[in-house]
Protein backbone atom coordinates (compact mmCIF):
# COMPACT_ATOMS: atom_id res chain seq x y z
CA UNK A 1 0.00 0.00 0.00
CA UNK A 2 0.94 3.51 -1.15
CA UNK A 3 2.18 6.15 1.82
CA UNK A 4 3.09 9.85 1.28
CA UNK A 5 6.08 10.87 2.49
CA UNK A 6 8.11 14.07 2.23
CA UNK A 7 11.65 13.68 1.77
CA UNK A 8 14.02 16.63 2.47
CA UNK A 9 17.53 16.45 1.02
CA UNK A 10 20.39 17.98 2.36
CA UNK A 11 23.81 19.31 1.17
CA UNK A 12 25.18 16.95 -1.73
CA UNK A 13 22.17 15.09 -2.11
CA UNK A 14 19.94 18.35 -2.32
CA UNK A 15 22.38 18.87 -5.48
CA UNK A 16 22.00 15.49 -6.91
CA UNK A 17 18.61 15.17 -6.42
CA UNK A 18 18.40 18.91 -8.10
CA UNK A 19 15.75 19.94 -5.44
CA UNK A 20 15.19 20.41 -1.35
CA UNK A 21 12.24 18.83 -1.07
CA UNK A 22 9.66 16.44 -2.90
CA UNK A 23 6.55 14.91 -1.81
CA UNK A 24 6.20 11.23 -3.44
CA UNK A 25 3.57 8.17 -3.20
CA UNK A 26 5.58 5.17 -2.62
CA UNK A 27 5.22 1.69 -1.49
CA UNK A 28 7.87 1.24 1.24
CA UNK A 29 7.69 0.18 5.46
CA UNK A 30 10.96 1.64 6.54
CA UNK A 31 13.68 4.19 5.91
CA UNK A 32 16.07 1.86 4.36
CA UNK A 33 13.16 0.74 1.67
CA UNK A 34 12.78 4.55 1.20
CA UNK A 35 16.48 5.26 0.34
CA UNK A 36 16.86 2.41 -1.84
CA UNK A 37 14.03 3.22 -4.02
CA UNK A 38 15.63 6.58 -4.49
CA UNK A 39 18.73 5.18 -5.38
CA UNK A 40 17.50 3.86 -7.93
CA UNK A 41 15.52 7.51 -8.98
CA UNK A 42 18.63 9.95 -8.43
CA UNK A 43 21.30 7.05 -9.05
CA UNK A 44 23.95 8.86 -6.90
CA UNK A 45 23.15 8.90 -3.22
CA UNK A 46 26.13 7.62 -1.43
CA UNK A 47 26.65 4.74 0.48
CA UNK A 48 23.88 4.34 2.82
CA UNK A 49 26.42 3.17 6.23
CA UNK A 50 27.79 6.72 6.13
CA UNK A 51 24.76 8.49 5.71
CA UNK A 52 22.27 9.43 8.35
CA UNK A 53 18.34 9.42 8.48
CA UNK A 54 15.59 11.51 10.50
CA UNK A 55 12.13 10.89 10.61
CA UNK A 56 9.85 13.80 11.34
CA UNK A 57 13.22 16.07 13.34
CA UNK A 58 14.17 12.83 15.01
CA UNK A 59 17.35 11.14 14.43
CA UNK A 60 16.22 7.49 13.08
CA UNK A 61 17.30 4.00 12.43
CA UNK A 62 16.99 2.71 8.97
CA UNK A 63 15.29 0.01 9.78
CA UNK A 64 12.65 2.45 11.81
CA UNK A 65 9.09 2.00 9.73
CA UNK A 66 7.72 5.01 8.02
CA UNK A 67 4.10 5.93 8.06
CA UNK A 68 1.55 8.03 5.88
CA UNK A 69 2.44 11.57 6.13
CA UNK A 70 6.03 11.02 7.64
CA UNK A 71 8.67 13.87 7.05
CA UNK A 72 11.90 12.14 5.90
CA UNK A 73 15.46 13.74 6.18
CA UNK A 74 18.18 12.33 4.06
CA UNK A 75 21.77 13.41 5.83
CA UNK A 76 24.91 12.68 3.90
CA UNK A 77 27.91 12.12 5.25
CA UNK A 78 28.86 14.91 7.51
CA UNK A 79 31.73 17.16 7.83
CA UNK A 80 31.57 20.03 9.97
CA UNK A 81 33.88 22.07 12.30
CA UNK B 1 25.16 23.90 21.77
CA UNK B 2 24.40 26.75 19.47
CA UNK B 3 24.41 27.26 15.78
CA UNK B 4 24.74 31.36 14.50
CA UNK B 5 25.60 32.68 11.29
CA UNK B 6 27.48 35.51 13.03
CA UNK B 7 31.21 35.58 14.08
CA UNK B 8 32.03 33.69 17.10
CA UNK B 9 33.67 35.83 19.67
CA UNK B 10 35.53 33.12 22.11
CA UNK B 11 36.72 35.86 24.32
CA UNK B 12 32.62 36.21 25.13
CA UNK B 13 32.33 32.89 25.07
CA UNK B 14 35.28 31.81 27.42
CA UNK B 15 33.63 34.22 30.46
CA UNK B 16 30.46 31.67 30.44
CA UNK B 17 32.40 29.16 31.11
CA UNK B 18 34.06 30.99 34.74
CA UNK B 19 33.29 29.37 37.64
CA UNK B 20 35.14 29.20 41.18
CA UNK B 21 35.96 25.60 41.22
CA UNK B 22 37.32 25.27 37.97
CA UNK B 23 41.42 25.42 37.85
CA UNK B 24 41.65 24.18 34.22
CA UNK B 25 40.14 25.17 30.43
CA UNK B 26 40.35 24.22 27.69
CA UNK B 27 39.49 25.13 24.53
CA UNK B 28 39.36 24.22 20.76
CA UNK B 29 38.65 26.54 17.25
CA UNK B 30 38.18 25.27 13.71
CA UNK B 31 39.56 27.79 12.06
CA UNK B 32 39.19 28.14 7.69
CA UNK B 33 42.47 27.67 6.28
CA UNK B 34 43.73 28.51 2.74
CA UNK B 35 44.68 25.08 1.35
CA UNK B 36 42.98 21.88 1.57
CA UNK B 37 44.16 18.35 0.13
CA UNK B 38 46.63 20.38 -1.73
CA UNK B 39 43.96 22.69 -3.39
CA UNK B 40 44.23 26.63 -3.01
CA UNK B 41 40.63 27.25 -1.02
CA UNK B 42 39.12 30.71 -1.04
CA UNK B 43 36.01 30.43 1.24
CA UNK B 44 34.10 27.60 2.61
CA UNK B 45 30.44 27.62 3.11
CA UNK B 46 28.76 25.36 5.88
CA UNK B 47 25.49 24.39 5.59
CA UNK B 48 23.46 23.08 8.43
CA UNK B 49 20.22 21.85 9.34
CA UNK B 50 20.38 23.66 12.74
CA UNK B 51 16.97 22.13 14.43
CA UNK B 52 18.83 18.79 14.39
CA UNK B 53 22.40 19.92 15.08
CA UNK B 54 21.45 21.83 18.14
CA UNK B 55 19.42 18.53 19.89
CA UNK B 56 22.81 16.36 18.56
CA UNK B 57 25.20 18.90 19.93
CA UNK B 58 23.13 18.82 23.50
CA UNK B 59 23.45 15.05 23.54
CA UNK B 60 27.40 15.63 22.95
CA UNK B 61 27.73 17.83 25.87
CA UNK B 62 25.99 15.67 27.83
CA UNK B 63 27.77 12.73 27.28
CA UNK B 64 31.01 14.58 28.25
CA UNK B 65 29.58 15.55 31.54
CA UNK B 66 28.39 12.69 32.56
CA UNK B 67 31.64 10.92 32.13
CA UNK B 68 33.24 13.95 34.45
CA UNK B 69 31.00 15.41 36.62
CA UNK B 70 31.21 19.56 37.73
CA UNK B 71 32.69 19.69 33.92
CA UNK B 72 31.39 23.16 31.91
CA UNK B 73 30.89 22.96 28.32
CA UNK B 74 29.76 24.83 25.78
CA UNK B 75 29.68 24.86 21.75
CA UNK B 76 28.60 27.38 18.55
CA UNK B 77 29.05 26.49 14.68
CA UNK B 78 28.87 28.68 12.47
CA UNK B 79 26.70 28.26 9.09
CA UNK B 80 26.97 30.02 5.90
CA UNK B 81 29.71 31.48 3.54
CA UNK B 82 33.08 31.92 5.68
CA UNK B 83 35.90 33.66 4.67
CA UNK B 84 39.61 32.42 5.11
CA UNK B 85 40.59 33.02 8.89
CA UNK B 86 37.50 32.55 10.08
CA UNK B 87 36.06 30.69 13.18
CA UNK B 88 34.13 27.56 11.82
CA UNK B 89 33.64 26.36 15.34
CA UNK B 90 34.41 26.70 18.89
CA UNK B 91 34.50 24.41 21.82
CA UNK B 92 35.31 25.73 25.56
CA UNK B 93 35.49 23.32 28.57
CA UNK B 94 35.99 24.36 31.93
CA UNK B 95 36.95 22.01 34.76
CA UNK B 96 38.95 21.38 38.19
CA UNK B 97 41.44 19.89 36.57
CA UNK B 98 43.37 19.60 33.20
CA UNK B 99 43.18 15.77 32.34
CA UNK B 100 39.15 15.96 31.89
CA UNK B 101 39.36 19.15 30.22
CA UNK B 102 41.59 18.20 27.30
CA UNK B 103 39.38 15.07 27.19
CA UNK B 104 36.21 16.51 27.24
CA UNK B 105 37.30 19.53 24.86
CA UNK B 106 38.71 16.40 22.46
CA UNK B 107 35.77 14.56 22.79
CA UNK B 108 33.14 17.10 21.94
CA UNK B 109 34.58 18.40 19.06
CA UNK B 110 35.27 14.80 17.31
CA UNK B 111 31.86 13.59 18.11
CA UNK B 112 30.57 17.66 16.72
CA UNK B 113 32.35 17.08 13.56
CA UNK B 114 31.01 13.43 12.63
CA UNK B 115 27.62 13.43 14.06
CA UNK B 116 26.14 16.77 13.66
CA UNK B 117 23.83 17.57 10.76
CA UNK B 118 26.66 20.11 8.87
CA UNK B 119 28.05 19.99 5.61
CA UNK B 120 31.00 22.01 4.01
CA UNK B 121 31.73 22.90 0.59
CA UNK B 122 34.73 24.24 -0.22
CA UNK B 123 35.07 27.18 -3.28
CA UNK B 124 38.26 26.85 -5.16
CA UNK B 125 40.85 29.21 -6.20
CA UNK B 126 40.39 27.45 -9.64
CA UNK B 127 37.03 28.40 -9.71
CA UNK B 128 35.69 24.95 -8.94
CA UNK B 129 33.88 23.48 -5.84
CA UNK B 130 33.44 20.54 -3.86
CA UNK B 131 31.70 19.01 -0.90
CA UNK B 132 34.13 17.64 1.12
CA UNK B 133 34.19 14.16 2.86
CA UNK B 134 33.60 13.64 6.12
CA UNK B 135 36.62 12.14 8.36
CA UNK B 136 35.37 9.05 9.41
CA UNK B 137 34.25 7.89 6.35
CA UNK B 138 37.23 8.70 4.97
CA UNK B 139 39.44 6.73 7.65
CA UNK B 140 36.74 3.02 7.68
CA UNK B 141 37.11 3.43 3.83
CA UNK B 142 41.06 3.05 4.49
CA UNK B 143 40.48 -0.12 6.69
CA UNK B 144 38.35 -1.41 3.82
CA UNK C 1 56.95 32.37 26.44
CA UNK C 2 56.95 35.56 28.53
CA UNK C 3 56.37 35.61 32.55
CA UNK C 4 54.47 38.62 33.36
CA UNK C 5 52.94 40.05 36.82
CA UNK C 6 49.98 41.52 34.83
CA UNK C 7 46.68 40.04 33.94
CA UNK C 8 46.67 37.45 30.83
CA UNK C 9 44.91 38.65 27.88
CA UNK C 10 44.06 35.44 26.27
CA UNK C 11 41.55 37.05 23.76
CA UNK C 12 44.70 39.03 22.61
CA UNK C 13 47.58 36.34 22.78
CA UNK C 14 44.76 34.10 20.64
CA UNK C 15 45.24 36.65 17.43
CA UNK C 16 48.99 36.44 17.54
CA UNK C 17 48.49 32.50 16.48
CA UNK C 18 46.63 33.13 13.72
CA UNK C 19 47.36 32.38 10.01
CA UNK C 20 45.78 31.49 7.00
CA UNK C 21 47.47 27.99 6.77
CA UNK C 22 46.41 26.83 10.51
CA UNK C 23 42.97 25.00 10.51
CA UNK C 24 43.08 24.29 14.09
CA UNK C 25 43.75 26.29 17.31
CA UNK C 26 43.98 25.04 21.00
CA UNK C 27 44.40 26.86 24.37
CA UNK C 28 44.61 26.16 27.95
CA UNK C 29 44.36 28.52 31.04
CA UNK C 30 45.43 27.46 34.63
CA UNK C 31 42.58 29.32 36.94
CA UNK C 32 42.81 29.69 40.33
CA UNK C 33 40.50 28.14 42.33
CA UNK C 34 38.58 28.44 45.66
CA UNK C 35 39.78 24.79 46.93
CA UNK C 36 42.60 22.28 47.19
CA UNK C 37 42.85 19.50 48.05
CA UNK C 38 39.77 19.73 50.30
CA UNK C 39 41.09 23.14 51.80
CA UNK C 40 39.23 26.90 51.05
CA UNK C 41 41.99 28.65 49.13
CA UNK C 42 41.57 32.79 48.78
CA UNK C 43 44.52 33.78 46.74
CA UNK C 44 47.68 32.15 45.72
CA UNK C 45 51.21 33.48 45.37
CA UNK C 46 53.42 32.62 42.32
CA UNK C 47 57.26 32.77 43.09
CA UNK C 48 59.12 32.63 39.85
CA UNK C 49 62.72 32.96 38.56
CA UNK C 50 62.04 34.44 35.41
CA UNK C 51 65.09 34.40 33.84
CA UNK C 52 65.56 30.63 33.75
CA UNK C 53 61.61 30.16 33.31
CA UNK C 54 62.11 31.99 30.30
CA UNK C 55 64.62 29.65 28.65
CA UNK C 56 63.35 26.72 29.66
CA UNK C 57 60.16 27.72 28.66
CA UNK C 58 61.34 28.47 25.31
CA UNK C 59 63.02 24.84 24.94
CA UNK C 60 59.57 23.66 25.67
CA UNK C 61 57.75 25.15 23.10
CA UNK C 62 60.84 24.88 20.59
CA UNK C 63 60.54 21.04 21.78
CA UNK C 64 56.88 21.09 20.65
CA UNK C 65 57.89 22.80 17.42
CA UNK C 66 60.30 19.88 16.19
CA UNK C 67 57.66 17.40 16.65
CA UNK C 68 55.09 19.11 14.66
CA UNK C 69 56.62 20.85 12.07
CA UNK C 70 54.48 23.98 10.93
CA UNK C 71 53.04 24.77 14.66
CA UNK C 72 52.85 28.25 16.06
CA UNK C 73 53.07 27.56 20.00
CA UNK C 74 53.31 30.36 22.80
CA UNK C 75 52.88 30.63 26.65
CA UNK C 76 52.25 33.08 29.41
CA UNK C 77 52.88 32.58 33.00
CA UNK C 78 51.76 34.89 35.60
CA UNK C 79 54.12 35.59 39.16
CA UNK C 80 52.67 37.80 42.39
CA UNK C 81 49.61 37.47 43.98
CA UNK C 82 46.76 36.21 42.22
CA UNK C 83 43.23 36.04 42.99
CA UNK C 84 40.27 33.44 42.77
CA UNK C 85 39.33 33.28 39.39
CA UNK C 86 42.59 34.63 37.89
CA UNK C 87 44.31 33.00 35.09
CA UNK C 88 47.82 32.11 36.35
CA UNK C 89 49.00 30.47 32.93
CA UNK C 90 47.80 30.38 29.05
CA UNK C 91 49.24 27.85 26.24
CA UNK C 92 47.69 28.60 22.77
CA UNK C 93 48.38 26.63 19.67
CA UNK C 94 47.90 26.65 16.30
CA UNK C 95 48.65 24.43 13.67
CA UNK C 96 46.79 22.75 10.25
CA UNK C 97 44.88 19.91 11.84
CA UNK C 98 43.74 19.31 15.25
CA UNK C 99 45.46 16.38 16.65
CA UNK C 100 48.59 18.12 16.59
CA UNK C 101 47.06 21.31 18.31
CA UNK C 102 45.89 19.35 21.28
CA UNK C 103 48.78 16.77 21.65
CA UNK C 104 51.04 20.27 21.22
CA UNK C 105 49.05 22.06 24.11
CA UNK C 106 48.99 19.22 26.21
CA UNK C 107 53.01 18.66 26.25
CA UNK C 108 53.56 22.24 26.57
CA UNK C 109 51.26 22.87 29.69
CA UNK C 110 52.41 19.16 31.19
CA UNK C 111 56.08 20.27 30.60
CA UNK C 112 55.53 23.88 31.66
CA UNK C 113 54.29 22.77 35.05
CA UNK C 114 56.97 20.52 35.79
CA UNK C 115 60.05 21.72 34.91
CA UNK C 116 59.64 25.85 34.80
CA UNK C 117 61.31 27.26 38.26
CA UNK C 118 58.25 28.36 38.95
CA UNK C 119 55.88 27.96 42.64
CA UNK C 120 53.26 28.48 44.31
CA UNK C 121 52.20 29.79 47.32
CA UNK C 122 48.55 28.64 48.66
CA UNK C 123 47.03 31.14 50.89
CA UNK C 124 44.01 29.96 53.27
CA UNK C 125 40.57 30.99 54.66
CA UNK C 126 42.08 29.84 57.90
CA UNK C 127 44.95 31.64 58.16
CA UNK C 128 47.24 29.18 56.98
CA UNK C 129 49.38 29.06 54.15
CA UNK C 130 51.71 26.52 52.07
CA UNK C 131 53.66 25.80 49.48
CA UNK C 132 51.92 23.60 46.71
CA UNK C 133 53.58 20.37 45.96
CA UNK C 134 54.95 19.42 42.33
CA UNK C 135 52.37 16.93 40.68
CA UNK C 136 54.94 14.74 38.97
CA UNK C 137 57.00 14.47 42.91
CA UNK C 138 53.79 13.04 44.05
CA UNK C 139 53.42 10.86 41.33
CA UNK C 140 56.44 9.56 41.81
CA UNK C 141 55.75 9.18 45.73
CA UNK C 142 52.70 6.93 44.84
CA UNK C 143 54.67 4.64 43.05
CA UNK C 144 57.68 4.11 45.09
CA UNK D 1 90.66 23.86 48.89
CA UNK D 2 87.42 26.20 50.00
CA UNK D 3 85.67 27.83 47.05
CA UNK D 4 83.75 30.83 47.73
CA UNK D 5 80.21 30.00 46.42
CA UNK D 6 77.09 31.98 46.63
CA UNK D 7 74.38 30.32 47.31
CA UNK D 8 70.54 31.55 46.23
CA UNK D 9 67.68 30.45 47.54
CA UNK D 10 63.79 29.90 45.97
CA UNK D 11 60.46 29.63 47.63
CA UNK D 12 60.33 26.93 50.31
CA UNK D 13 64.25 27.10 50.83
CA UNK D 14 64.37 30.34 51.30
CA UNK D 15 61.84 30.22 53.80
CA UNK D 16 63.82 27.36 55.32
CA UNK D 17 67.33 28.70 55.01
CA UNK D 18 65.60 32.33 56.19
CA UNK D 19 67.47 34.02 53.68
CA UNK D 20 67.49 34.20 49.96
CA UNK D 21 70.95 34.34 49.40
CA UNK D 22 74.15 33.60 51.27
CA UNK D 23 77.88 33.82 50.57
CA UNK D 24 79.97 31.14 51.44
CA UNK D 25 83.18 29.47 51.90
CA UNK D 26 82.83 25.71 51.36
CA UNK D 27 85.12 22.68 50.65
CA UNK D 28 83.47 21.50 47.47
CA UNK D 29 83.81 19.49 44.27
CA UNK D 30 80.32 19.46 42.57
CA UNK D 31 76.49 20.94 43.05
CA UNK D 32 75.53 17.44 45.20
CA UNK D 33 78.40 17.97 47.37
CA UNK D 34 76.97 21.72 47.95
CA UNK D 35 73.37 20.62 48.21
CA UNK D 36 74.55 18.06 51.26
CA UNK D 37 76.19 20.42 53.27
CA UNK D 38 73.03 22.42 53.15
CA UNK D 39 70.97 19.92 54.67
CA UNK D 40 73.28 19.68 57.51
CA UNK D 41 73.38 23.48 57.23
CA UNK D 42 69.47 23.82 57.01
CA UNK D 43 68.21 20.70 57.91
CA UNK D 44 65.20 20.74 56.47
CA UNK D 45 65.76 20.54 52.11
CA UNK D 46 64.47 18.24 50.28
CA UNK D 47 64.88 14.94 48.60
CA UNK D 48 67.54 15.90 45.69
CA UNK D 49 65.96 13.78 43.70
CA UNK D 50 63.03 16.14 42.70
CA UNK D 51 64.78 19.30 42.80
CA UNK D 52 67.22 21.67 40.48
CA UNK D 53 69.83 23.41 40.53
CA UNK D 54 71.30 26.00 38.40
CA UNK D 55 74.86 27.24 37.79
CA UNK D 56 75.52 30.76 36.79
CA UNK D 57 72.12 30.71 35.79
CA UNK D 58 72.04 27.85 33.49
CA UNK D 59 69.97 24.69 34.81
CA UNK D 60 73.19 21.97 35.87
CA UNK D 61 73.39 18.54 36.85
CA UNK D 62 74.11 18.06 40.31
CA UNK D 63 77.18 16.34 39.29
CA UNK D 64 79.10 19.85 37.52
CA UNK D 65 81.57 21.27 39.21
CA UNK D 66 82.21 23.73 40.72
CA UNK D 67 84.36 27.01 40.75
CA UNK D 68 85.27 29.36 43.12
CA UNK D 69 82.81 32.39 42.59
CA UNK D 70 80.05 30.72 41.29
CA UNK D 71 76.85 31.83 41.95
CA UNK D 72 74.34 28.24 42.63
CA UNK D 73 70.74 28.65 42.76
CA UNK D 74 68.75 26.07 45.09
CA UNK D 75 65.29 24.93 43.15
CA UNK D 76 62.54 23.16 45.37
CA UNK D 77 60.34 20.90 43.03
CA UNK D 78 58.14 23.24 41.35
CA UNK D 79 54.60 23.59 40.77
CA UNK D 80 53.90 26.23 37.67
CA UNK D 81 50.48 26.91 36.37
Amino acid sequence: MSKSITVRYFALFRENAGTSEEKLSLDVATAADLYEQLQHRHGSLDARAHCKVAINDEMSAWDAPLADGDVVLLFPPVAGG
Amino acid sequence: MQMTDKPIRPDELRDLLMDKTAGAYCSFEGWIRNRNDGHAVERLEYEAYCPLAIIEGEKVIAEAKKRFPGLQAHCVHRYGMLEIGECAVWVGVSSEHRDEAFVACRYIIDEVKSRLPIWKKEYYADGNSGWVNCERCAAHAAHD
